[in-house]
């Protein structure tokens, strides 16, 4: 398979390709559609009846004050850490491969984080006052506690939120211009407001190019905080095994992690669903599978090394934990976890299987599953085995929780499925720039004239849309 | 909102919350005292709530009557027979707290968790608040009117064939119960309680002529128990407790507890051991012998009883009771080593065909090593006999029932006990009970006995009433406690009437004599104002303008007891008769396990069952809640392949009952235990279908010297009905690793020195 | 304004001793020796605040709501002990009993973790948890290593029958549901007794014994001591001298054979509550 | 290109944010609970009482100096005056009065001034302190939070009673022994207790009866300086306003 795949790609065909995938969905799309909109009234009932009844109904107890809950708020935080990453550190490293999966990949992002969020909120035990933990100025002369993570989640959570947002719609805007160029009815209402009069010159292009790579610059470090500061809310605390020293770089290599993870599934479906298989090709996925891969190894290693330092560390409480753990009654959640997500990666070490799109799909599946069991491993187990003998008791999450879970599942997919029908979920100029670039670069004999490719590029750009 | 309106919701919120307070001293009754305003909020919310509440101002006070100002009355707790002295913190009428009596000398400030749920005996949702009459096999609610036509029909005549039944009663209302009887010319009293070790008394009359000696138990260097669990259910746990506390201080006295189900007491035992129940008395008796081999003590006994000490062979006994010879003699040298001891027998040793002969052997010990008149001290005469406690057991209750069975009895009255609920099977109380023409019950709830019975009298709770009693087992002879009412009656005043109220009443229609007294609050002070002179200390009038009456009043009620003068009694002679045990018998390869029904110090005999602080209090050595269990030792559990939660049927000749396995480590392996207090089929919401009475499948055997109750002498058989049932331990460790094995995981959270490394600190300090 | 001045003092604020000048520290000791396991004191506690019964379902899914609970434990901490184990089929040397609540740790680790400061510490050493400012994230709960804190899982309130309600001390709130509560050393009574003292003229001194907590006023072998610690004449005060507790552990000097310790000391939360070793009698 | 684009809902996205964000920082106590049309059976003309005969407000709102709570005078203590007033005895309201005094019972008022359950302020603190230490004027003290009680017939909730007004007198009264040192609600969360200034500027409860001739009355500078004037042992533990949550919150 030839590195410059892509370079024949008529511009127009892009442009043809992306915006079929807006057109009105086929039947299937509606059935997804709508069970995942099940899904979501699921949970809002259970929600509804949590809130009437009280957040016992959701068996979580002394010792289990935190559970399901909190597991599905740090994995859906860690899953929206990739979009960041395809799009803002590889942007700033000219990695050109993310240019046909970032926008999804954002997007993905943006609804991780709209998941996640949620979870603190039912999580709560009066959600109705939950604004108090904003340090707003109020008549009663009281701020939050500055010293409690939390309130850096609630704090960084929104920043995150909000910059991921401004990226994803920053980034998006010369598509919106060719939506608008081509939609008629609502859309064009919609696509006009959104597109804010972008006209494509060379001065607009200037400015955009700007603001777009400062915004990246801003989100890599933010992205790194924001996942650290969930760490903290673990980390900070003095329960046995979750006052970890190495917690914050652990959490945000799991985070890439399993947001690479998800990356691959939805590369993989939409690839399929929109016929996208000239623009997200073998050698992106190829990419992908590496940097996971690679990203998959730094959380092995930290994962192991936490087992490591507990274990000479030798403290009583900690290691109490740890063995519980592999032998207690969560052994096979931690079992889970260690095979899914420590073993199953190497997988991808070999080029048959990163090259092999469904056998990759159900990695990444796997990848998943296992991150997600880390999580809850890294919740539940801890308090099962706390200082206290007394309180040790074991608690499995009821039903409430189990169809919160799903939930959000059903509400990220119904989220991102309305975005791919709304939103071009391939970045249409990117890719052209791709495909630019890349015939330019297979055209030439002489690859070291980078000059020259460079003029090229500022040439075509200016008369690019 | 309309006016009228307004004076409905009143109406309905006076009942409901706002209490008329009667703190007596002149005019009880006669004033109208509300609550006053501010903190009248019963359910207070945490969340902002707007509401345009009403608040209701006191009518006509009196001067001590703040409102959001606290006022503790002096009362006596009757939630035992211990008689404990209380104080009851009151605001805006309602009683809020009760705590201990400082000045009392049965508790001295402290009070037992039962004591403390005595507030929810008072205020319980379940509690009868109309007089009920059976109709056409139905009881039915009826005005207080009619309740006292039928009851002045029933009872309020001359009966030879009244039989009376009641629990453990002192006071004024033995008095009271007395001349009633008396004036209907009944001599069919029963006194019935379950808990008061009545063959002990009976071996303590014999041996030491009083069936409750004073007990000096901080005085004693060793107290070996043989099953008398006195921090827990023993006669007067928390002045035992108290004693124990002083016992425990440096030099610290050493505790042994010999008895096949640990109790409370075992619980804190330096030394727990586990005996074969049924051969306790042996072991007592191997100890007299050992004993015996010494000039010493053997002079302390006549030589007839000598001579039943001379064959008894150490290593019998010890395989008889499965206590090693070698911890025998470590006994014996501790008995020898320590002086004063104390021995003590409780209801394991006297649960038995041959219980007086076990505490008679038991107490054997006590002569031998010389404690009588150390630990074990003569009562003082105190007058007035109607008075002294009434404790009553299980013989009378079986003359009751046979009685009933006979047609001996037309009518059958009962009050404060509940033998419908408490009496095995065998004993047919319930069929028994319905062969009564008319069955009359004084209760406050509607236990098993009540709602069998044709008329229900509602009855005030103990902070209701006015009322005297005397402590089961006094530490100072002659006291009286009192009771007043702390508050208006929580169901108002058409709801509950006094018992001693309407039995005056009743009393007041045969005999004219009895229409002096115009309620039973007069009865009572007028009583005391006559006791006066016999009085330690009388109260004066305090206050210039007061009476000498209201001035002994307000002082006898702030004290909240009055102290009889006493006469110094002679020194306890110790009269010994030989001991006579049969030879202990092997297990029974029918029935292989030996059953304690073993009494709970929270739920008592089950007449706490229907409290829900007390249902919720974990009990302290299973920490299960809620429920009946069956105690069984991991060793045996194992080789029956049963773990904690199981359900298992056991079964004795009489019957059988269902119930969960709980592992427990400290029972004898050849026992299991059911703890008492539930299997309600009546007694409110929260007693109503909880769990067994272990009591129901005991057999027939009795005491032979006292006829009571051989509580102990079941053997049961046992099998598996089906897994893990839903049992709620606190022990959460114990169902997480299927066995009572709690552990502390290597942290020091109860952490143990030596005695001897405690009494060299205490030194030091 | 408000930031600068936190800026200024936060060193301030993070100071030991930071309350020295207060008159009152607040402190318990128990007996263990003296300790029976009856469970008075936590009945005493179901009366004195308002505590909800939530029935056998509710302590089986583990929402009981008993501030104070008494741990029994039948094994020896491992290597620790005095005693030499016996082997034995039976718990010959009885239970090891002891009432645990809220520690009122003076480095408590529920407080920085609050996010809305709903718990906090007061001038007279309590940890101090202001209901109605309690949003309920449980962070507190988790973090606390004994695990003394309770959560409103339901709304308890709701299922008492008339007329049980009657008997609510209405000097304190009734927790709704999604709060957080625990011990608190029953500050309504301390309080009380600050009012009392203030009524006659003495502020700054409350008499030894004049706040007795629920628990020791109910205890029937007085195994519960409550006083204040900055008091040298308090019995509970010379209870800790006596014993070589310190507040910070790294203070104590401990002979040989003292008996005061505190749980999970090692954790450094500071606790004030000073237990006393549980003692047997080996010759027995 | 901006100015073509025209995006009216956005603008209105923007109005609908704003009004969500001033909501959380407007005072929540301002719409908290209203209560000065409750209707009471019968109208009580405080105005006579206080302001034509001068009564103290203590003689009848007895408890005030020594509880929690100050105290609805009981029904007895109406009767005892009007027993002895023939003058008044048939108008409506005082017919009304014996009625309920004759069926004995309580008259039922309605609160006005009703607190959240979780809210533990007591009367007798405030009124020791003000009335009998600093010698004010009652009405003047009790106005602070009841209003100008004088001129009203039935009492009305004219202050807020929220917790901003509760802090707005807490914040004044640091006396000497408090100046330069952090107050203790400090160590775990930053009050604006313990600022230069409220972050809100909530107004401050003006007395009620603020008679600037009147003698003892004093102004809002003085009574900072108050403690200046004492000796210091008395200065210590009067002027200390708890600055506590667990004060009023348990």
């Amino acid at each position: 398979m030839s590195d410059y795949s892509m370079k024949d790609i008529e511009w127009a065909k892009i442009n043809r390709d992306v915006l079929a995938s807006l057109e009105s969905p086929r039947k299937e799309f509606w059935i997804v559609l709508s069970v995942c909109i099940f899904l979501v009234l699921c949970g809002a009932a259970a929600e509804v009846y949590q809130y009437n009844e009280g957040l016992g109904t959701a068996l979580m107890n002394k010792p289990h004050f935190w559970q399901l809950y909190i597991s599905n708020f740090v994995f859906w935080i860690g899953m929206s850490h990739s979009g960041t990453l395809l799009s803002a550190i590889l942007l700033l490293t000219h990695a050109d491969w993310r240019k046909p999966i970032y926008r999804f990949a954002e997007a993905m992002t943006l609804f991780s984080i709209l998941t996640a969020a949620i979870f603190p909120v039912i999580h709560l035990g009066r959600v109705w006052d939950m604004y108090w933990v904003l340090p707003y100025p109020n008549e009663r002369g009281i701020w939050p506690n500055f010293r409690s993570p939390l309130l850096w989640d609630a704090a960084a959570i929104t920043t995150y939120a909000t910059s991921s947002i401004l990226f994803l719609y920053v980034g998006m805007i010369p598509d919106l211009a060719i939506c608008r160029d081509n939609a008629k009815g609502w859309r064009k209402k919609l696509y006009t407001a959104l597109s804010i009069g972008w006209m494509g010159r060379a001065s607009e292009w200037m400015a955009f190019r700007k603001t777009y790579v400062l915004l990246a610059c801003f989100l890599v470090p933010l992205a790194v905080s924001v996942h650290s500061i969930v760490a903290s809310d673990f980390a900070m605390s003095i329960m046995p095994d979750w006052h970890i020293t190495s917690f914050p770089p652990y959490f945000v290599a799991g985070a890439l992690y399993s947001g690479c993870a998800a990356i691959i599934t939805l590369f993989v479906l939409l690839r399929y669903v929109f016929k996208f298989e000239d623009y997200m090709t073998t050698e992106i996925m190829d990419k992908t599978a590496k940097l996971t891969f690679a990203i998959a190894m730094v959380w092995n290693y930290l994962n192991l090394s936490e087992y490591a330092s507990i274990w000479y560390s030798n403290d009583m409480f900690e290691k109490e934990v740890l063995l519980e753990k592999f032998f207690g009654p969560y052994h096979w959640v931690v079992w889970g976890m260690l095979l899914c997500a420590l073993v199953a990666p190497f997988a991808m070490a070999f080029e048959k299987v990163r090259h092999n799109m469904w056998a990759m799909f159900w990695l990444s599946l796997v990848l998943q599953l296992g991150m997600w069991l880390e999580r809850f491993q890294i919740v539940s187990p801890p308090l099962a085995s706390n200082h206290e003998p007394w309180t040790w008791a074991v608690v499995w999450p009821g039903l409430i929780q189990l169809t919160i879970t799903v939930a959000s599942f059903g509400w990220f997919t119904m989220l991102f499925l309305i975005f791919c029908k709304v939103f071009p979920s391939v970045s249409m100029y990117e890719v052209k720039e791709m495909v630019f670039h890349r015939r330019k670069a297979s055209s030439r004999t002489d690859m070291e004239d980078l000059d020259k490719v460079k003029d090229d590029m500022i040439k075509a750009e200016e008369g690019l849309s | 909102m309309k006016q009228d309106k307004v004076d409905d919701k009143l109406a309905s919120d006076c009942t409901r919350r706002t209490f008329l307070k009667a703190m007596g001293l002149g005019s009880a009754g006669s004033a109208l005292v509300l609550s006053g305003c501010g903190d009248t909020d019963i359910v207070n919310e945490v969340d902002i709530e707007v509401r345009k509440e009403l608040v209701l101002p006191n009518v006509d006070p009196q001067d001590f009557v703040r409102p959001g100002v606290e006022m503790y009355y002096a009362s006596t707790c009757r939630q035992c027979p211990a008689g404990c002295g209380v104080h009851t913190r009151i605001r805006e009428g309602r009683a809020l707290k009760l705590e201990g009596n400082p000045v009392s000398s049965v508790n001295k400030g402290s009070l037992c968790m039962m004591g403390q749920a005595g507030l929810q005996g008072h205020y319980n949702p379940d509690r009868l608040t109309k007089p009920m009459v059976r109709k056409g096999g139905k009881l039915v609610e009826v005005s207080w009117d009619e309740a006292e036509d039928t009851l002045i029909k029933v009872m309020g005549r001359k009966n030879s064939k009244l039989a009376w039944l009641n629990g453990a009663t002192s006071g004024h209302h033995a008095a009271l119960i007395g001349a009633y009887l008396d004036a209907v010319g009944s001599k069919n009293h029963f006194v019935f309680d379950t808990l008061p070790p009545a063959v002990g008394h009976a071996a303590n009359e014999k041996m030491f002529s009083n069936a409750v000696p004073k007990l000096a138990l901080d005085k004693a260097k060793l107290i070996v128990s043989f099953g008398a669990d006195f921090l827990g259910t023993w006669m007067s746990p928390v002045q035992f407790a108290k004693q124990y506390a002083d016992f425990r201080n440096a030099p610290r006295g050493t505790l042994v507890q010999i008895e096949p189900k640990m109790t409370l007491t075992g619980a804190n035992a330096d030394r727990w051991l586990p005996i074969r129940p049924g051969t306790e008395g042996h072991l007592a008796l191997a100890l007299a012998s050992l004993l015996a081999q010494d000039a010493k003590y053997a002079g302390r006994v006549s030589s007839d009883v000598l001579a039943s000490l001379k064959d008894v062979d150490i290593e019998a006994v010890a395989k008889a009771t499965d206590i090693s010879a070698e911890r025998i003699h470590k006994l014996h040298h501790l008995l020898t080593s320590h002086a004063p001891s104390l021995v003590l027998s409780g209801s394991s040793a006297e649960g038995f065909e041959h219980g007086s002969q076990a505490a008679n052997a038991i107490l054997l010990l006590n002569v031998m090593l010389d404690n009588v008149g150390k630990t074990i001290l003569p009562r003082e005469e105190v007058d007035f006999p109607d008075l002294h406690p009434q404790l009553g057991g299980w013989a009378q209750l079986k003359s009751f029932v046979d009685g009933l069975n006979h047609g001996d009895f037309d009518t059958a009255v009962v009050f404060g006990t509940n033998p419908i609920y408490q009496a095995p099977d065998f004993m047919g109380a319930d069929k028994a009970f319905a062969k009564a023409k008319t069955k009359v019950s004084f209760s406050m709830f509607p236990d098993e006995t009540t709602m069998a019975s044709d008329v229900v009298i509602p009855i005030h709770s103990p902070l209701e009433e006015w009322n005297t009693s005397m402590p089961a087992y006094a530490v100072e002879d002659g006291q009286l406690n009192l009771q007043q009412p702390v508050m208006n009656p929580v169901f108002g005043d058409d709801s509950t009437r006094a018992f001693g109220d309407v039995l005056l009443t009743l009393l007041q229609n045969i005999d004219a004599q009895f229409k002096r007294w115009d309620s039973y609050q007069t009865y009572v002070t007028d009583a005391l104002l006559t006791m006066r002179p016999v009085l330690v200390n009388p109260p004066r009038a305090t206050v210039p303008g007061q009476t000498p009456e209201e001035g002994f009043k307000q002082g006898i009620l702030s004290t909240g007891f009055v102290q009889l003068k006493s006469k110094k009694s002679k020194p306890i002679v110790a009269k010994l008769e030989p001991v006579d045990l049969p030879t202990a018998t092997g297990d029974d390869a029918k029935f292989p396990f030996h059953l304690v029904p073993s009494p709970r110090a929270g739920l008592w005999d089950g007449r706490h069952a229907n409290l829900p602080w007390l249902q919720e209090l974990p009990d302290q050595l299973t920490e299960v809640v809620w429920d009946s269990w069956v105690e069984m030792h991991p060793k045996t559990a194992e080789s029956m392949g049963l773990i904690t939660g199981d359900v298992v049927n056991v079964k004795s000749s009489s019957g059988s009952l269902t119930a969960k396995v709980v592992v427990f480590p400290g029972i004898h392996k050849n026992t299991i235990a059911i703890p008492l207090g539930q299997g309600h089929t009546e007694y409110g919401r929260y007693a109503k279908g909880i769990g067994v009475n272990p009591y129901k499948i005991l057999n027939a055997k009795f005491d032979k010297q006292t006829g009571e109750l051989a509580t102990h002498a079941t053997q049961v058989a046992i099998t598996k009905v089906e897994n893990r049932g839903d049992l709620v331990t606190f022990a959460h460790g114990d169902l997480v690793l299927e066995s009572n094995t709690s552990t502390q995981a290597g942290r020091e959270i109860v952490k143990t020195v030596t005695a001897e490394q405690f009494n060299r600190e205490e030194k030091e300090v | 304004m408000a930031l600068k001045r936190m800026l200024e003092n936060w060193s301030d604020l993070r100071k030991r001793d930071y309350y020295e000048d207060e008159p009152y520290m607040w402190g318990m000791s128990i007996d263990l020796n003296k300790c029976t396991g009856c469970g008075s004191c936590v009945t005493a506690c179901y009366a004195e605040n308002n505590l909800p019964v939530v029935g056998k379902e509710r302590c089986g899914s583990g929402h009981a709501m008993h501030w104070m609970r008494i741990e029994r434990y039948w094994e020896e901490p491992e290597g620790e002990t005095d005693i030499d184990i016996e082997q034995s089929d039976y718990p010959e040397r009885g239970a090891h009993y002891t009432p645990m609540m809220c520690q009122q740790c003076n480095h408590a680790p529920c407080e920085p973790v609050c996010p809305v400061a709903a718990t906090y510490h007061t001038p007279d050493g309590l940890n101090a948890q202001v209901y109605n400012r309690c949003v309920g994230s449980r962070y507190c709960g988790n973090n606390c290593p004994y695990k003394v804190r309770y959560f409103n899982f339901f709304d308890f309130s709701k299922d008492i029958p008339a007329p049980l309600e009657m008997q609510l001390n209405p000097d304190l709130s009734v927790r709704s549901k999604g709060v957080m509560e625990k011990c608190t050393f029953c500050v309504q009574r301390i309080r009380s007794a600050k009012d009392k003292a203030e009524d006659a003229g003495h502020r700054d001194y409350i008499e030894d014994g004049a706040v007795k907590t629920a628990c020791q006023q109910t205890c029937p072998t007085e195994a519960i001591v409550f006083g204040n610690l900055k008091d040298d004449d308090s019995k509970v005060k010379t209870l800790w001298a006596e014993h070589e507790v310190e507040l910070n552990r790294h203070e104590q000097e401990k002979v040989e054979d003292a008996r005061g310790y505190r749980v999970l000391e090692e954790l450094n939360v500071e606790p004030s509550v000073m237990y006393l070793d549980r003692v047997r009698d080996t010759e027995a | 290109m901006w100015q073509k684009s025209k995006m009216p809902w956005i603008s209105k996205f923007g109005q609908v944010l704003l009004i969500a964000l001033a909501s959380l920082i407007l005072p929540t106590g301002a719409w908290a609970d209203d209560v000065s049309d409750a209707e009471q059976p019968f109208e009580f003309p405080h105005v006579r009482h206080a302001s034509k005969f001068k009564i103290n407000c203590m003689y009848c709102h007895t408890f005030a100096r020594r509880s929690k709570v100050a105290g609805i005078p009981p029904v007895a203590k109406c009767i005892g005056c009007h027993d002895h007033l023939p003058s008044v005895r048939d108008t409506p309201r005082i017919k009304k009065l014996f009625s309920y005094w004759e069926q004995k019972k309580p008259i039922p008022w309605r609160k006005v001034h009703d607190m959240p359950d979780f809210v533990h302020f007591t009367h007798k603190r405030h009124i020791q302190r003000f009335i009998f230490k600093d010698g004010r004027p009652t009405q003047q003290v009790c106005g602070m939070c009841h209003g100008d009680v004088k001129t009203f017939t039935v009492g009305r909730k004219v202050r807020a009673l929220t917790m901003g007004f509760c802090l707005s007198c807490h914040k004044q009264f640091q006396g000497d022994s408090d100046v330069g040192k952090p107050m203790p609600a400090e160590r775990w969360m930053i009050p604006t207790a313990a600022t230069d200034r409220p972050v809100m500027e909530v107004e401050h409860p003006q007395p009620a009866v603020l008679d600037p001739e009147h003698p003892k009355t004093m102004k809002v500078a003085e009574v900072s300086k108050l403690s200046e004037r004492l000796p210091k042992s008395v200065r210590d533990h009067l002027v200390h306003a708890p600055h506590d949550c667990w004060q009023c919150h348990k």
